[in-house]
C-alpha cells in the first residue's frame, strides 16, 4: 500500500487526562486544571451523600462512616444468609453483636483519628451543585407530593362547593316568604290592604268589564313544623283564592243534530284532566292561573248568556243552568256550555255513565277565547291619544267622521257590533256548511265513478267564508270536458255556486239542495262531453238542449240532450241524460240501410234514399268503453266511415 | 365478394346440417313411434319390459347422437352476414329464381311503404297532440317517459319567480297598479287597482288564483287593525256583479301547465273594466239594465255585455 | 235593504258649552325625564305617546272690542288627521274656591281647506308655533308635557328654535258647564306631581 | 259617496208640487227603486257684520247633509269650503258678534230617499220659510267617484224617470273635477246652486206678483 509513496507523518498525542472546559471560537481548548490533593479528597467526601443517613443525632461524620459500614455489613449479611441457611436460632443476633462491635470499633478509630487531628481535620466543606444533583427518584417523589396537595386543595374546594350546593338546594326547599312574594309580585297584579296581601286576577286591566272582583289573597304559610323534615313542594307562600275560582273550568262546544231531551239540559259535567304542573313552576302560580282560567271562561260564559237572553231569534236561545243552547239550523242544535269542575270533587263526577263521542269543537272553544280578547282589546284601545294634541279625547274614527264627511251607511256600520254571540253562531254555521259540504262532495265523488268529480278546496279560509272549487270530468277526456267547474263559496246561511258559463246560483244550507244540484250538473257534463267530443270528432251538432220538456220527468233537475250528426251526414246521435234516469243513446240510420222500412208507393225517388232513417236504441251498458265519453267516441269512430 | 366466398364455403357445411336435422327428426320420430307401440307381445310381463326398455333407451341414444352432430355442425355454419341492409332477407336477392317470383321487389316496396306510414303516423300523431284535439292532458300521445320532464309541479313556485311574474305584468298595463302582499305565509296577494275604477283583491296560491274579490275604487281596503280586508264583498251591486263574473274568469282560463299565462290572460281581461261605467252594452246599445252597467266581458274579444245580454 | 237607523244627532247643534279646566306649569328640560317617569306611573295603562303639531293663531278683527281669536292645530306625526279648530273663551271670572282655570270652549275638527277657508272668513295669522312633546291621559284628564318652538320661517316646520329651556305642563279636562267637581280631582293630581312641577291655575290676562 | 247629480224638476202641468213628487215616488217605485227613509239638506247663510278692509263681503253658506249626519260644510260660493264636524255651528254661534244668521234666507229640501241598485234617489221639496218652492232630485251612483266616467250612466238613469225633464250634465263642473274623485261638499254646492236659482225664481215671481 505504502509502496512508491512518501512517508506519512503521523504525530502521536497523548489522550487528553483533563478535562476540557472550553473550547474558544479559535480552537484552543482551555483544560480544568488538576485538581490538589485536598481538592480531591473534599470532591470525594462529598460525593458521599450526608443526608442519607436517618439518625440525625449523630454525628455526621460518624454517621456516614457508620453508614456505609452498615450497608456493607448488609451486603455481607445477605451474603451468608443466602448461602448458608441459619444454623441455630441466635445466628441473627450473634450477627447483630458482632456488627456492632464492629461499629463501634470503628466509631473509636475515627473518633481517636479526629482527636489526634494530626492526620485528619474536620472543615466544613461546600456544597458543589455538581454533585449535589438529587436523584431521579427523589424528584419524582416530591413531584407527586406537591401534586398530592395540590390535589388535596381541589377536592377542598369542590367538596365546599357541593355543600354549598346542597345548602342552597336546602335553602329553596324552606324560601323564605319574601322572596317568595318578590316572585309573586314580578308577575301578578299585588297591593296591600291594610295587613292583608291581595291580587288581582281579573282581566279588568286587559280591558276585561266583568264585574266580578277578581281578587286573591296571599298568605304566608307557617302551619309547618320546622324541626321535621319539610316536603319537597312546601312553599311558604299560598295564595287564596275565591271559592268560585277554584278548579278549572272550559268553555265546550258542540254541535248536534238532535235535540238531547230537555231534562238533560244543564247538567253537562264533563271534565278534563288538570294540566300537568311543569316543572320549576310554582303551585301558586299554577293555581292562579287556572283560577284565571276559571274567571275568563265564566266571563264568556256571563256574556253569552246575557246576549241569549237579549238577542232575538226565531227559536229563541235558551239558557239552562250551565248550558246555552242555539239553533243555527233548524234540526241543528249548538250548545254552549260552562264546565266548571270544583277543584277536589272531580273525581266523584269525573265519568258520566254514557261517554258520548267527544263533538266538542275545539276551534269554537278557542275562537270564543280569541273574541273574548278581542272584546277586551275594543274597550282598550277605543280611547287613543288624539292628534294634534289639542283635540278632545274620543275614538278616532269619531274624529274623522265630521271632517271626512263620512256618509249614513259607513257611519251606521261602526255602530251595530256583533256580540259574541251572533259571531260564535255564525262560526258554527260556517263551519257546520262546510264540513257538511266537504262530506257531500266527497260522498258523490266516492259514490259515483262516472263522471269524476275534483275538489279544490281553497287554502285560505276566513271565519265565515272559504271556496272550493269543484271540477267535474271524464277520465281519459279532462282536456275537452271541461265545461262544468264551479267555485262554491261557503258562507254562513248558503252556498253561492258560480259556474263557468257565468251563471251564479244561491244554495241554502239544506244538504239536498247541493246534492241534487251537483247530480244535475253531472248529468249535464255528459251531454257536454258529447258535445265537446262531436266538435273533436268532426260531427255536427243538430241540437242541443240543458233542460229538455220532454220525455219522463226527472225528480232531480231535468233532463238534457244533444243530437249529433255523423261529418257526412248519414248518422245521427241522440243522446239524453238525465240525473236520475240515466242516459240514453239512439243512432238514426240513413234510410237506404233501414232493412225494414217498407216500400212506399209514394216515395219512389232515388234521391230520397238519403233522408234520415228511424232511430234505434244503443244498448249502452253492453258498449265497450271504460266510462260514458269512451263509449261515445267508439259509437262515433264506428258511424264515421272510413272514406 | 368475400361474402359470397364465405357463402360458398360454407354451403357444404350447410348440406350437412340439413342432412343431420333429417336424422334427428327421423329418431326422433322413431322414439315416439315406439313409444306409441307400447310393448310387444313376448312371453314373459319381465322380458316385455326389458326389450321396450332396451329400445327406448337406444332410440334415446339416436337422437342424443344426432343432436350433437347438429350442434357440431351449427358451430360450422357460422353467423350469416350481418352487412347487408335487410339482413337475411336480403338473401333473397341471391335467389336465381329471382326472375319468377318478383319476392325481393316487393319486400323493398313494402319496407318503404312501412317507412313512410311510421313517419307519417309520428307526424299526425304530434299534430294530434296539440290542443284542440287533446282529450286529457294526462296520457294522450306522449309516452309515460316524456311526462316528467312536463314540469315538476306548477303548485311550489318560488316566491321570487311569482314575484317576478307578477312584475311583469303589472309592467304591461300602465293603467293598472299591482301591489303583492303575503298576509299569509308564501302564498300572495294581489291588490290591483284599475284606474279610478275599481280594485280587486287577488288572492294566489302559488301562481294559481284562487279566488277574487273586486270592490269600488273608493271602498275601504283595510280592516280595523290595518290588515287587508280579502273577504268581506262590495256594497254596491256593480262590483259584486263584477266579482261573479271574475270568479267566472277564474275558471275559464284555465291551463295548469301555464299558470303565468292564465294570470296574464286574467288581468288583461280584468284590465277591460278600466270602461266599466263608460261602454254601452254591445248588444242592446243601452248603459244600464236593472240599474246595472254592462257588467259582463267575454272572454275573448272582451266586449262588453249586459250579463242578461251576454247570450 | 233595511233602511240604516238615523240614531244620530240632530242636524245642527253638536256639543253643547263645554268647558276647559286648565292647569299650567312647566318644568326645565333637565327633569322631564323625571316627570315623564312620574306621569307614566300615575297615568293609565298606554303607553304614552308622543306628538309633534304645529298650531296657527288667527285673529278676526272687529270694528269694536277684542279680536276674535282661533288656533288652528295640525298634527305633524300624522298628516291625514283632520285640522282641530279651536276657541277659547274668556276665563270665568270669580269663584276664587276653583282649583282650576275654567273657559268656554269649542273644538271643531276640520278639513285640511282650514287655513284657506278662515282666510277667507276674514281671519289673519298671528303668530305660529310648533310643540312637540307627550300626552298622557288619567280617566278624563289630559296631561301635555310639550317644547314649545318658534316657527322662523312662516310656514317652515323644519326651521324652528325652542322658545324656552323648559316645557310646558298642561293639565286640562273638557266637561260640561257646571261640573266644578273635575277641579278637585285635577288638585289632586296637581298634588301627586309635586314637587316636579307646579300646577297652577294661570290667568293668562295678567300675563299680557 | 258617489257621482251625485242635483237638478230641478219643474212642478208638471196643473198639479201641486206634492201631487209632482207623489208621481215621481211612483215611477221610482215601478222602476223598481226601495223607499229608504227620508232626507233633508239645508243651508244657511251668514252675513259679515262689519268687514275690517270694508270690501263686499260674500256670504256663507253653512250648509247640513242627512247623508253625512256628523259633518257640517261652510262653502263660499265659488270659493274655498270647510268640512267640520257639527261643532262649527257652536263656532257660528261663538261668531255671531262678526257673522250675522240671515234667518230668512234659510232654505232647506225634504224628502222621500230611494234606493235602486247603487243609485241613491233623493226627491225632496225645497222650501224657504217653510213654504214649497219646488222639486229637487238628487242622483247619486254610489259605486262611482269620477265624474266623468259615469255621465252617460247616470244621464240615462235619469231619463228613464224624468223623461225630457232630465238636465244636460255636466252642470258645473270644470275639466279638472270631472276627472277627480267627488267628495261630499260637491252635492253640497249643486245643492246651494239649485238654491240659488230657485231664490232668484222666486225673488222674480214675487216681483212679478207684486
Amino acid at each position: 500500500m505504502m509502496s512508491g509513496g512518501p512517508a506519512v507523518r503521523v504525530s502521536i498525542e497523548s489522550s487528553s487526562e483533563r478535562q476540557v472546559q472550553e473550547v474558544s471560537l479559535d480552537g484552543m481548548e482551555t483544560y480544568v486544571p488538576p485538581l490538589s490533593m485536598s481538592q480531591n479528597l473534599a470532591k470525594l467526601a462529598q460525593r458521599i451523600d450526608f443526608g442519607q443517613s436517618s439518625d440525625s443525632d449523630e454525628e455526621r461524620t460518624d454517621r456516614d462512616t457508620r453508614d456505609e459500614w452498615s450497608t456493607r455489613e448488609a451486603e455481607e449479611d445477605d451474603g451468608t444468609v443466602k448461602f448458608q441457611p441459619s444454623l441455630w436460632p441466635w445466628d441473627s443476633v450473634r450477627n447483630n453483636l458482632r456488627s456492632a462491635l464492629t461499629e463501634m470499633c470503628v466509631l473509636h478509630d475515627v473518633l481517636s483519628v479526629v482527636k489526634e487531628k494530626k492526620y485528619m481535620a474536620l472543615d466544613p466543606v461546600s456544597q458543589d451543585p455538581n454533585a449535589a444533583k438529587t436523584p431521579q427518584v427523589f424528584q419524582l417523589i416530591s413531584k407527586k407530593r406537591s401534586l398530592a396537595t395540590a390535589a388535596q386543595l381541589l377536592l377542598k374546594g369542590a367538596e365546599k362547593l357541593t355543600k354549598s350546593l346542597a345548602e342552597n338546594q336546602e335553602q329553596r326547599r324552606q324560601r323564605d316568604f319574601n322572596s317568595e312574594l318578590l316572585r309573586l309580585r314580578s308577575q301578578w297584579k299585588l297591593r296591600k290592604v291594610g295587613d292583608k296581601i291581595l291580587g288581582d286576577l281579573s282581566y279588568r286591566s286587559a280591558g276585561s268589564l266583568f264585574p266580578h272582583q277578581g281578587t286573591f289573597e296571599v298568605i304566608k304559610n307557617t302551619d309547618i313544623d320546622l324541626d321535621k323534615k319539610v316536603p319537597d313542594d312546601y312553599c311558604p307562600l299560598t295564595v287564596q283564592i275565591p271559592s268560585d275560582l277554584e278548579g278549572s273550568a272550559y268553555i265546550k262546544v258542540s254541535i248536534q243534530k238532535q235535540s238531547p231531551d230537555i231534562g238533560d239540559l244543564g247538567t253537562l259535567n264533563l271534565f278534563r284532566r288538570p294540566p300537568k304542573a311543569k316543572p320549576g313552576s310554582q303551585m301558586w302560580h299554577l293555581r292562579l292561573e287556572a283560577a284565571q282560567n276559571v274567571l275568563l271562561c265564566k266571563e264568556i260564559f256571563a256574556q253569552l248568556s246575557r246576549e241569549a237572553v237579549q238577542i232575538k231569534s226565531q227559536i229563541p236561545h235558551i239558557v239552562v243552568k250551565n248550558q246555552i243552547i242555539s239553533h243555527p239550523f233548524p234540526g241543528l242544535q249548538l250548545s254552549i256550555s260552562l264546565c266548571h269542575s270544583a277543584g277536589e270533587k272531580k273525581s266523584q263526577r269525573a265519568s258520566p255513565d254514557r261517554i258520548k263521542p267527544d263533538d266538542h269543537l275545539y276551534v269554537l272553544e278557542h275562537n270564543l277565547h280569541q273574541l273574548i280578547r278581542e272584546f277586551h282589546k275594543q274597550t282598550l284601545s277605543s280611547v287613543t291619544m288624539p292628534h294634534p294634541a289639542s283635540a278632545p279625547f274620543g275614538h278616532k274614527r269619531l274624529r274623522l267622521a265630521g271632517p271626512m264627511g263620512y256618509d249614513k251607511a259607513e257611519i251606521s256600520s261602526w255602530q251595530h257590533t256583533e256580540g259574541l254571540l251572533e259571531k260564535i253562531i255564525k262560526q258554527a254555521k260556517h263551519i257546520f256548511l262546510r264540513s257538511r259540504t266537504a262530506r257531500t262532495i266527497d260522498s258523490l265523488a266516492s259514490r259515483i265513478e262516472d263522471p269524476q268529480i275534483q275538489a279544490h278546496w281553497s287554502n285560505i279560509n276566513d271565519l265565515y267564508e272559504s271556496s272550493v272549487k269543484v271540477l267535474i270530468t271524464s277520465q281519459g277526456y279532462e282536456q275537452i270536458c271541461k265545461s262544468i267547474q264551479l267555485q262554491l263559496n261557503i258562507g254562513v246561511e248558503q252556498i253561492r255556486v258560480v259556474h263557468r258559463d257565468g251563471r251564479v246560483i244561491t244554495l241554502s244550507h239544506q244538504e239536498q239542495e247541493l246534492q241534487d244540484f251537483l247530480l244535475s250538473q253531472m248529468s249535464q257534463h255528459q251531454v257536454h262531453a258529447v258535445q265537446q267530443l262531436a266538435k273533436v270528432m268532426g260531427w255536427h251538432v243538430l241540437s242541443f238542449s240543458n233542460h229538455v220538456g220532454l220525455g219522463p220527468i226527472e225528480s232531480v233537475g231535468n233532463a238534457s240532450a244533444i243530437t249529433v250528426a255523423s261529418p257526412n251526414g248519414e248518422h245521427a246521435i241522440s243522446v239524453r241524460n238525465g240525473p236520475e234516469s240515466g242516459c240514453k243513446v239512439l243512432v238514426q240510420f240513413p234510410r237506404s240501410q233501414a232493412k225494414e222500412l217498407p216500400k212506399s208507393d209514394v216515395v219512389q225517388d232515388g234521391k230520397w234514399s238519403h233522408l234520415r232513417g228511424s232511430y234505434k236504441e244503443v244498448h249502452w251498458g253492453r258498449m265497450e268503453g271504460r266510462n260514458f265519453v269512451y263509449k261515445m267516441e267508439l259509437l262515433m269512430a264506428a258511424l264515421t266511415p272510413c272514406s | 365478394m368475400a361474402d359470397v366466398m364465405n357463402v360458398g364455403v360454407n354451403l357444404e357445411a350447410f348440406s350437412q346440417a340439413i342432412n343431420a336435422i333429417q336424422a334427428l327428426r327421423s329418431s326422433v320420430t322413431r322414439v315416439f313411434d315406439s313409444l306409441k307401440d307400447g310393448m310387444k307381445n313376448k312371453e314373459t310381463l319381465e322380458g316385455r319390459e326389458k326389450v321396450f326398455m332396451t329400445d327406448f333407451q337406444d332410440n334415446l341414444q339416436s337422437v342424443n347422437r344426432d343432436l350433437n352432430e347438429l350442434e357440431r355442425l351449427s358451430t360450422l355454419v357460422g353467423r350469416p352476414s350481418e352487412s347487408h341492409p335487410l339482413h337475411n332477407s336480403g338473401l333473397l336477392s341471391l335467389d336465381p329464381v329471382q326472375d319468377k317470383t318478383p319476392l325481393y321487389s316487393q319486400l323493398l316496396q313494402a319496407y318503404k311503404w312501412s317507412n313512410k306510414l311510421q313517419y307519417h303516423a309520428g307526424l299526425a300523431s304530434s299534430l294530434l297532440n296539440q290542443q284542440s284535439l287533446k282529450r286529457s292532458a294526462n296520457q294522450m300521445g306522449t309516452s309515460a317517459k316524456r311526462r316528467p320532464k312536463v314540469q315538476p309541479s306548477t303548485l311550489v313556485l318560488p316566491t321570487q319567480y311569482v314575484d317576478d311574474v307578477i312584475s311583469r305584468i303589472g309592467r304591461m298595463f300602465p293603467d293598472m297598479s299591482i301591489e303583492l302582499f303575503r298576509p299569509n305565509g308564501t302564498s300572495a296577494v294581489l291588490l290591483v287597482t284599475l284606474g279610478k275604477v275599481l280594485k280587486a283583491i287577488v288572492v294566489m296560491r302559488s301562481l294559481f288564483i284562487d279566488r277574487t274579490i273586486v270592490r269600488g275604487f273608493h271602498e275601504n281596503l283595510y280592516m280595523e287593525d290595518g290588515k287587508l280586508d280579502i273577504w268581506s264583498k262590495s256594497n254596491y251591486q256593480v262590483f259584486q256583479k263584477v266579482t261573479d263574473h271574475a270568479t267566472t274568469a277564474l275558471l275559464h282560463y284555465q291551463l295548469p301547465q301555464m299558470p303565468d299565462v292564465v294570470v296574464r290572460s286574467f288581468m288583461t281581461w280584468l284590465r277591460s273594466y278600466i270602461k266599466l261605467f263608460q261602454t254601452p252594452c254591445q248588444r242592446c246599445g243601452k248603459y244600464l239594465q236593472d240599474g246595472l252597467p254592462p257588467t259582463w266581458r267575454d272572454f275573448r274579444t272582451l266586449e262588453a255585455f249586459h250579463d242578461t245580454c251576454r247570450q | 235593504m233595511e233602511a240604516p237607523p238615523v240614531s244620530v244627532m240632530p242636524v245642527t247643534g253638536g256639543a253643547i258649552n263645554m268647558m276647559e279646566y286648565l292647569l299650567q306649569g312647566s318644568v326645565l328640560d333637565q327633569s322631564l325625564e323625571s316627570l315623564l317617569h312620574r306621569l307614566r306611573g300615575l297615568c293609565d295603562d298606554m303607553e304614552p305617546e308622543s306628538f309633534a303639531d304645529h298650531e296657527l293663531v288667527y285673529l278676526l278683527r272687529g270694528q269694536q272690542g277684542n279680536p276674535f281669536i282661533l288656533r288652528a292645530r295640525r298634527s305633524l306625526l300624522q298628516p291625514t288627521s283632520p285640522w282641530h279648530l279651536r276657541y277659547l273663551g274668556q276665563p270665568e271670572v270669580g269663584d276664587k274656591s276653583r282649583h282650576a282655570l275654567v273657559r268656554n270652549c269649542v273644538d271643531v275638527a276640520a278639513s285640511h281647506s282650514l287655513p284657506d277657508f278662515l282666510n277667507e272668513m276674514g281671519f289673519r295669522m298671528d303668530h305660529e308655533f310648533a310643540a312637540k312633546g307627550h300626552v298622557f291621559r288619567k280617566g278624563q284628564m289630559k296631561i301635555v308635557v310639550s317644547k314649545l318652538s318658534r316657527v322662523l320661517v312662516p310656514g317652515n316646520l323644519e326651521n324652528t328654535e325652542p322658545l324656552s329651556l323648559s316645557y310646558l305642563v298642561e293639565l286640562s279636562v273638557l266637561a260640561p258647564a257646571g261640573q266644578d267637581t273635575v277641579s278637585e280631582d285635577m288638585k289632586s293630581f296637581a298634588e301627586q306631581l309635586k314637587p316636579l312641577v307646579h300646577l297652577e291655575k294661570i290667568d293668562p290676562k295678567r300675563l299680557m | 259617496m258617489g257621482v251625485t247629480c242635483v237638478c230641478q224638476v219643474p212642478v208638471a202641468e196643473g198639479k201641486s208640487v206634492q201631487q209632482t213628487v207623489d208621481m215621481l215616488h211612483k215611477k221610482l217605485e215601478q222602476l223598481g227603486g226601495v223607499k229608504q227613509g227620508n232626507f233633508w239638506v239645508d243651508c244657511e247663510t251668514y252675513h259679515a257684520t262689519a268687514n275690517a278692509t270694508g270690501q263686499q263681503s260674500k256670504q256663507l253658506y253653512v250648509m247640513h247633509n242627512s247623508e253625512a249626519p256628523l259633518s257640517c260644510m261652510a262653502l263660499y260660493e265659488g270659493g274655498p269650503h270647510l268640512t267640520a264636524d257639527a261643532n262649527f255651528d257652536v263656532l257660528m254661534v261663538k261668531l255671531k258678534s262678526h257673522f250675522q244668521n240671515a234667518k230668512s234666507h234659510k232654505v232647506e229640501s225634504r224628502g222621500a230617499r230611494y234606493r235602486y241598485c247603487d243609485f241613491l234617489v233623493k226627491v225632496g221639496t225645497i222650501a224657504m220659510s217653510s213654504s214649497a218652492k219646488g222639486i229637487s232630485v238628487e242622483v247619486e251612483y254610489c259605486a262611482c267617484v269620477i265624474p266623468a266616467d259615469c255621465l252617460n250612466l247616470i244621464k240615462e238613469f235619469m231619463q228613464s224617470f224624468l223623461g225630457s225633464n232630465a238636465p244636460e250634465m255636466p252642470s258645473n263642473k270644470t275639466e279638472g273635477q270631472l276627472y277627480t274623485p267627488v267628495d261630499c261638499v260637491d252635492p253640497m254646492s249643486q245643492y246651494l246652486e239649485l238654491f240659488g236659482k230657485v231664490r232668484k225664481q222666486q225673488v222674480m215671481t214675487g216681483s212679478g206678483v207684486r
